[in-house]
């Protein structure tokens, strides 16, 4: 998966515990965690509004594109 | 009325199919204990010797009284001993059936019961249950069961469907 | 086997249903001829007469032959007029019902066939027939078609279930 | 919504036409048009990555929040 979610670093710099975020996301930890670790397969609009909001940022600070190794070999 | 979930037609049927799990077995062994007793013995043994042997007479003159069916029942204990003996063991077949069916819908209710609707556990338990009431609906020669049976083949399709759906639906954020 | 899409399990039914839904109509102009004949005429008319005439005389003599079927059809012929028209109306709603049955299960199977399983139009049509083998089961007493509506009363709400995630699915660009 | 999908304008830039994007990243036009219309409900992250690769850009390029007025008032 070559789209990463920036998530910690975002939150460290908010200084913001991922349990304040959840309560404030209306998200379970569970499903947190599951963004942070990039094992979701898709977000939902809300989501990334909320988390914005919440953290008063912009998508391009919680997402990140980085071309991998198997695209440079095409 | 609510049909999946804590107090639901599903919950009452998970009870309902509870209590079918316990009445199955007992009521196989009396079946199976009269059955073998019409079967399998002669009439010769003095009633009041034992319990038992009074039980015989008393059965056998209950079904002396309706004329047509006692003939039935002669005409079964008047077959070769193997057909006899086959005949007892497609019973416990169709038992052992009927016990495994109640048994995996009742797995199955319980997970709706739970709001567990579309979950590789069910498709699998629900795969299994359709094969089984396939077969006893071909044993039994029974069409309305065979219906069953192709209404639960597309059930299990429709929940496999449902399954790839709720996988991505859980890793939507 | 395919169960849904194209040359699947679904496809067949949705065949033998589309037969069925000729076939129905016919049958049944066929049998309410057949018993408005012996339950409204009398056998005094000469059979040489009219072909109709000729028929009547025919079927009673085919009745005549089983003594006991003899029996209930004449038990039948002698109930009350008013009796008479309320049990051929009975099989006029049981064929209705029957017929309105058959048509929305070839709607589900026609729309399973073109693999859309998950829609609203499925969910109402289903809760429709649901309602129609519920009422055909309470009108006809019996037990198995009643089983069978709970099985489509619960199929429905997984469906139900599932075209909301469906929904959510076509909107995951 | 307040999560504006600014799919059009990156087009432009790299001008690259709907359908040319659309058979890039193997999705049909209609996908491709709600997403862009701001229809869609949620994106998966193989389609971020998709178009990113594509059109050689950062998923920040693509989508925008915006406080709207419901938040303010807030």
């Amino acid at each position: 998966m070559s789209i990463i979610f920036r998530l910690d670093r975002v939150m460290a710099d908010r200084k913001m515990s991922l349990n304040e975020l959840a309560k404030r996301v209306q998200l379970t930890n569970s499903n947190l965690s599951i963004l942070k670790t990039g094992k979701a397969r898709a977000i939902r609009m809300s989501t990334l509004e909320a988390i914005c909001r919440e953290l008063n940022c912009q998508p391009g600070d919680l997402l990140e594109y980085s071309p991998d190794d198997e695209n440079t070999n095409e | 009325m609510k049909l999946l979930g804590e107090k639901s037609l599903s919950s009452i049927l998970s009870k309902l199919l509870h209590v079918l799990l316990y009445v199955v077995p007992v009521a196989s062994i009396f079946i199976a204990f009269i059955l073998s007793t019409i079967f399998f013995s002669d009439l010769k043994e003095d009633p009041s010797v034992s319990c038992y042997a009074q039980f015989k007479h008393e059965l056998f003159s209950d079904l002396k009284g309706d004329d047509k069916e006692w003939q039935e029942m002669k005409k079964m204990r008047d077959l070769h001993p193997a057909i006899r003996v086959l005949a007892i063991s497609l019973l416990g077949v169709y038992i052992a059936l009927l016990f495994q069916i109640i048994r995996k819908s009742k797995l199955i209710f319980d997970n709706f019961r739970n709001n567990i609707v579309f979950s590789h556990k069910n498709v699998l338990i629900l795969s299994g249950l359709t094969k089984l009431v396939i077969i006893f609906s071909i044993i039994s020669a029974n069409f309305s069961s065979l219906l069953l049976g192709i209404i639960l083949l597309i059930l299990t399709d429709i929940l496999k469907n449902g399954t790839a759906l709720q996988e991505e639906h859980d890793l939507t954020i």
